[in-house]
């Protein structure tokens, strides 16, 4: 800080645990190493899945689209140092309704847009 | 100090935390960066979203299937994930407070994020030549404007990672510049988030639709 | 003479921009800039105003720098609106013609709502904001004036267009393929479309910047439920710009590129598909109407509860409402284009989400009425403009229930009832709320009020020529008038309401007149304010400090132990049981960030590559480009961002502003 | 809810027609089910949103008669006072019940609008161009612009599409709006009751030149609009490819007709973008599009 006085932090408030933040400083990156492996366990997974076509492709979609969510979810918990934050991680708020916005966004829009006649 | 009024226990722990988030300024520009990512997710969502819908609109032009080959995709794939590990082992170094290493760690990344970037080049360059540019059809256009938003975040991040090493030679490892590094991961890790989504929804989906 | 200058001539002013009005301008604007330069030269002031304004990084001159903007381009925007008015007064009345109106309304609508009600709103949340949660600054002073500069520029950019090259003509919402190069060939929706990104690149990192300062930088003890309502207003207009415009860059940057380099999102040949951009725009656009009137709401619940000198009645519902305005807001964006052939499933799943938003919207009219119930009102200029809102918002909220109703909607879309429904929401909501806020904050903006007589000279003007001007829109639109004609045939009735309407929108020019010359008149004759507390019922935090406030705002920061803190210390300090002011012991040395002037050089970088890019000149648009990004590079290199105010320097201030204890 | 639904609109014509500017109000009267439909809706809607309009302004205006500040006012004055728990939750409710009232017949006649009532319906391919309308008559094989005669008494659907930025294809006395877009076909369908002359108008901006783009329309006996199609076959000039070249230029034109127009002229297929790689197919063998 600058000098100036206000090293302050406003408490944790109470609803708002889910948001408590923690940090995590392992002697070795173990952390790193497994989510490594995991997330090329998920993309030889996906694509040797998509190569071979194991089920209806509209069903495969959805579960490759899962597995990228995972790998997303792996890449922001054990890389991202998501719980991080000095007093409440409150950047959580607004990551996960990002998501959700962008998600509801792709998903409406080819909703919105997938229209065939409206009259029969 | 005008908080003695406050959670002691949150106090307590300031103490505790790394330099970039023991220091409160310092901390909110970790926030504020958070909230820009949050920005970052629209914006690609918003491309995901016109691929979407566009991708099926191909008019005079080929077709997904004609345009994405899987082998590169995989490669850039590989190449992306190791590098988020390598910028991952980066931040652990540097909560260790192994400059070298963190230099070292972080130059790889560098060097993995431009094989990425020459490999996109390389592969549009190849669409290109045979004529599949983006004013091809109203699909090539979504599909060059997605990869290619995400090929300039890529670019963005090699240059900013370049000036960080030397920052960090000049500096060393102060509350700024390991608040800088701890950003610079940040961004580096979501555009490997991003560039799964596009692996899986444009190449694997386009082996699908 | 070179050869290149013929050539420039006709590129910057081709035929079609070479009438009378234009030429107008443009001798008008090198005599304004000349008055101006001469002006600076001849008193000396330009370092004053390098040092005090161009590169400053406090809020509250941002805010301020934020307001002269908005009351520019108010002055031209409503310009615009008279001149539309004029044309339509009588049919086929051809005081402009069909080229001219059609730029004219785009530069109306666009201007409105980007050039004028977005920095109004910014104005108010750089002065008010800070202050209202107790901190010294924004969470980043720098970001926060280079977002005040790219809006600038990008303004200067917009209207550039006027004088030079021709404006944008498809309307704000510039739906393609009518923005298309086959369509469009003039460089009017480059423009438009790179004015709007650079602008947008502006408020998107403001809303980061006040999202990080309500999240972390309020004072000690202020809780979630203990902040002003504009506070949590500016909270969450800041989330909805934060989801809202990365959509609309896309947009925006995908129709840039079906001008500018070719591709074809949009366009009519290789597949493009126009209603991609309108999915797009409106993801964006219902938001923005959100951004733009939630501020309004945290106005009128400040006024309310000010001018009523009683709390606000149910906080917790009206934080719980906005919020859920918030969240909703994203929900309802098709029923801007019901009309497109989505189908009735989704058509009826948005037209009931639109309705579900008039529920939290009313629970904040009733909760803004039982604030008055038991209360003292005084009518003050912020308070008329908080009475007059009701019966205007309401009833334009009313209409847009009804156009919510999806079959009813198939008639009254893009018809005059739509123009009479927003204008009332837009002016009788978010401009009369950010007129009252104006009023209510300019004490604290210049440390003396607006004269209250002229005040309400230009209020009545002002709301009484808004009834004649709107509502004989909705009935016009029952007639079947649509909205962006020109002109108009004679028997089909629509004449009478339409000279009204005309009439009531000069009446309404009158009243921003009385409020110019307002602010000319208070500048010289009102009393400065030495309390601090210029209405002498304030609530929040930002009526404890002088006014205007220092530099560092807050001497000492308050610990805020109650919902209406500084009204529950007024009495705390009346019954002794607090000190009155801080003692000299208190004060600790203070941060403050300097003056730079990269925010400026940002901005005018830009706008060179801006420049540039709209006449797809691409060299200069790549020095623009290689501007910007030596800029931020050098920025990034440079450390030391604060100054430090001693403790003395600091007591010796607040002993200046009688401020300080024994 | 029929009979009262069906009277207030009457009552409101009657205001309308005193107020002086009844018969140009064209939404108010609808001369075919379609606008009826939406004027009952509308009216539902003006009605309840009128209860709740006039009562809040009694209220605010009672709340601000009673508690103006000024000496002698004795009305209760209480600054403390910071809610009332039951109130607050009522402000959620009542207007939830209230909204409910509209939202139910808007859901039903979202969907009842959404299917013509019609087995076979008369079709007409609607084409809006800088600055006209065209509509081609794919049963009959005649076309005509900027003037629509339809049958009256029975739906006519049409399929709307744009060849030039989007328009509305709009006439306000029989019904709501549908956009007129390039690269989709949309349906709209109206009815007219009886024999009757309307205007229709467009409400996309859609260029210079775009407050002409009214039509007129006309309503006729089916036995009179079977007539007038054969007439036209006999006696107007055939559409050439020239021809509609000539009226995909950037200007305004009158009242024409057809005896017959090229097929590609409007799209053959009808819906857009499907998940299942239904591909929307550009209209290629049209050569403004090359």
């Amino acid at each position: 800080m600058h000098g100036g006085d206000e090293q302050h932090e406003t408490a944790m408030e109470p609803g708002f645990e889910f948001i408590r933040p923690r940090f995590e400083a392992p002697k070795f990156p173990m952390h790193q190493v497994w989510g490594y492996v995991a997330s090329l366990v998920l993309t030889f997974g996906a694509l040797w899945m998509t190569v071979n076509r194991i089920m209806n492709p509209s069903v495969l979609l959805g579960v490759v689209l899962a597995m990228a969510v995972a790998q997303a979810a792996l890449q922001l918990g054990v890389f991202m140092h998501v719980r991080e934050s000095r007093g409440p991680a409150w950047h959580l708020v607004p990551l996960g309704m990002a998501f959700a916005i962008g998600i509801g966004l792709v998903g409406m829009s080819v909703w919105i847009m997938m229209f065939k006649s409206g009259v029969s | 100090m005008s908080s003695h009024a406050l959670d002691g226990k949150a106090k307590a722990s300031h103490q505790e935390l790394p330099p970039e988030f023991q220091d409160q300024e310092e901390s909110i520009k970790i926030t504020g960066f958070w909230l820009f990512i949050v920005t970052d997710v629209l914006i690609f969502a918003s491309l995901f979203a016109t691929y979407a819908v566009l991708v099926n609109r191909v008019a005079a032009g080929p077709t997904p299937a004609q345009v994405f080959q899987l082998n590169t995709a995989l490669i850039e794939t590989l190449i992306l994930l190791t590098s988020s590990f390598t910028i991952g082992i980066a931040i652990w170094a540097m909560r260790q407070n192994r400059q070298r290493m963190v230099s070292w760690w972080l130059a790889l990344t560098v060097l993995l994020g431009m094989a990425f970037v020459s490999i996109e080049l390389v592969e549009f360059a190849g669409d290109v030549a045979v004529g599949w540019g983006w004013h091809t059809s109203a699909f090539l256009s979504s599909f060059f404007l997605l990869v290619a938003a995400h090929g300039t975040h890529v670019t963005m991040g090699i240059i900013w990672a370049v000036a960080l090493l030397f920052q960090l030679r000049r500096r060393g490892l102060t509350t700024v510049t390991r608040r800088k590094l701890y950003t610079f991961s940040l961004y580096w890790h979501f555009l490997d988030i991003m560039w799964v989504f596009i692996f899986t929804v444009v190449y694997l989906g386009g082996r699908l639709i | 003479m070179p050869s290149f200058v013929p050539y420039l001539i006709h590129t910057l002013f081709p035929p079609w921009v070479r009438r009378p009005t234009e030429i107008g301008a443009e001798i008008m604007m090198v005599a304004g800039g000349a008055f101006i330069v001469y002006w600076l030269l001849k008193y000396k002031k330009l370092q004053w105003l390098w040092n005090e304004w161009l590169t400053t990084v406090d809020h509250k001159k941002i805010g301020i720098m934020y307001l002269v903007a908005a009351i520019i381009m108010l002055a031209r925007g409503g310009l615009d609106a008279l001149m539309l008015r004029t044309n339509l007064a009588m049919p086929t009345l051809h005081f402009i013609n069909a080229s001219e109106y059609n730029e004219v309304f785009t530069t109306h609508g666009t201007i409105m709502v980007f050039f004028m009600g977005m920095p109004l709103i910014f104005a108010l949340f750089n002065v008010v904001v800070p202050l209202q949660i107790g901190s010294r600054d924004v969470a980043f002073p720098r970001l926060n004036a280079i977002s005040f500069w790219l809006f600038a520029f990008a303004a200067a950019l917009f209207n550039l267009s006027f004088v030079v090259g021709g404006s944008p003509n498809a309307g704000w919402t510039a739906y393609p393929p009518l923005t298309e190069l086959a369509f469009n060939h003039t460089v009017g929706e480059n423009y438009y479309f790179i004015s709007l990104l650079m602008t947008g690149i502006g408020t998107t990192i403001t809303g980061i910047n006040f999202l990080v300062t309500i999240l972390r930088m309020r004072a000690p003890g202020m809780t979630f439920m203990k902040m002003p309502l504009f506070t949590w207003a500016t909270l969450n207009t800041s989330a909805l710009i934060l989801f809202a415009f990365p959509p609309f860059t896309i947009a925006l940057l995908e129709s840039l590129l079906d001008r500018v380099a070719g591709t074809s999102f949009f366009t009519l040949s290789h597949g493009g598909m126009p209603m991609m951009y309108v999915n797009l725009f409106w993801l964006f656009g219902h938001p923005e109407v959100y951004i733009l009137v939630l501020p309004a709401f945290g106005v009128f619940s400040e006024v309310v509860a000010t001018f009523s000198r009683k709390k606000l009645f149910g906080y917790p519902s009206m934080v719980l409402s906005m919020t859920a305005i918030m969240v909703l807001a994203y929900g309802t964006w098709v029923h801007h284009f019901f009309t497109m052939g989505a189908g009735p499933a989704v058509n009826v799943f948005f037209g009931l989400s639109t309705m579900l938003i008039a529920i939290p919207t009313g629970v904040k009219v009733f909760n803004w009425i039982l604030t008055m119930w038991g209360g003292r009102l005084t009518f003050t200029t912020p308070m008329l403009y908080f009475l007059a809102m009701i019966p205007t918002f309401v009833i334009g909220g009313a209409t847009g229930v009804m156009l919510g109703a999806v079959p009813a909607d198939y008639q009254f879309h893009n018809s005059y009832f739509v123009i009479a429904h927003f204008h009332q929401v837009l002016i009788g909501g978010t401009v009369f709320g950010l007129l009252a806020g104006v009023y209510y904050w300019w004490p604290k903006m210049f440390g003396y009020k607006l004269n209250d007589r002229q005040g309400k000279w230009a209020f009545w003007l002002f709301a009484g020529g808004f009834w004649p001007t709107f509502i004989p829109q909705y009935w016009l639109g029952l007639e079947g008038m649509t909205r962006r004609m020109y002109t108009y045939p004679f028997g089909l009735g629509w004449h009478t309401l339409n000279v009204i309407s005309t009439i009531g929108g000069f009446i309404m020019g009158a009243g921003f007149l009385v409020l110019a010359s307002n602010v000319l008149y208070s500048r010289r004759h009102q009393e400065r304010d030495e309390t601090g507390d210029a209405w002498g019922n304030g609530r929040t935090l930002e009526w404890s400090i002088p006014s205007p406030a220092p530099e560092y705002n807050f001497a000492v920061i308050p610990v805020v132990d109650e919902r209406d803190w500084w009204w529950a210390e007024k009495e705390r300090r009346q019954s002794g049981e607090r000190p009155a002011l801080p003692r000299p012991e208190d004060i600790r040395p203070i941060a403050i960030p300097k003056n730079t002037p990269v925010p400026i050089l940002l901005g005018a970088a830009f706008f060179l590559g801006a420049f540039g890019l709209v006449f797809t000149w691409w060299y200069i648009a790549l020095a623009g480009l290689a501007g910007v990004f030596g800029l931020l590079i050098y920025s990034w290199f440079q450390y030391d961002h604060y100054r430090i105010l001693s403790a003395g320097e600091v007591r010796e201030s607040e002993e200046l502003l009688g401020r300080l204890g024994a | 809810m029929r009979t009262w639904a069906k009277r207030i609109p009457l009552a409101l014509l009657l205001m309308a027609v005193l107020a002086g500017c009844g018969q140009h109000a064209v939404m108010l009267n609808p001369a075919g089910p379609v606008g009826r439909t939406e004027l009952n809706l509308m009216v539902l809607a003006s009605v309840a949103m009128a209860i709740v309009i006039l009562f809040v302004l009694v209220l605010a205006t009672v709340a601000v008669v009673r508690f103006r500040d000024k000496k002698g006012n004795r009305a209760p004055y209480t600054p403390q006072v910071e809610g009332h728990k039951v109130l607050e939750v009522l402000w959620f409710i009542i207007p939830a019940l209230i909204l409910t009232v509209i939202a139910v017949p808007t859901v039903k006649d979202t969907f009842a609008l959404a299917k013509v009532p019609a087995k076979n319906p008369l079709v007409v391919d609607v084409t809006s161009l800088d600055w006209k309308w065209l509509f081609e008559y794919p049963g009959q094989k005649v076309a005509t612009v900027n003037h629509l005669v339809i049958p009256a008494g029975q739906p006519v659907l049409f399929k709307i599409t744009s060849d030039a930025p989007m328009n509305t294809f709009w006439i306000p006395q029989l019904g709501g709006m549908e956009y007129a877009m390039p690269g989709r076909v949309l349906p709209l369908w109206l009815e007219s009751y009886k024999p009757g002359v309307y205007w229709g108008h467009s409400g996309q901006f859609s260029g210079r030149e775009f407050e002409k783009m009214f039509f007129s329309v006309r309503a006729v006996t089916p036995a009179a609009f079977s007539s007038w199609a054969a007439h036209l076959r006999k006696t107007a000039p055939p559409m050439t490819v020239a021809d509609y070249h000539r009226l995909l230029q950037f200007t305004t034109v009158g009242h024409l007709s057809y005896s017959k127009y090229p097929a590609f002229t409007f799209p053959s297929v009808t819906h857009g973008f499907t998940l299942k790689g239904g591909m929307y197919l550009l209209m290629h063998n049209n050569p403004a599009h090359d």
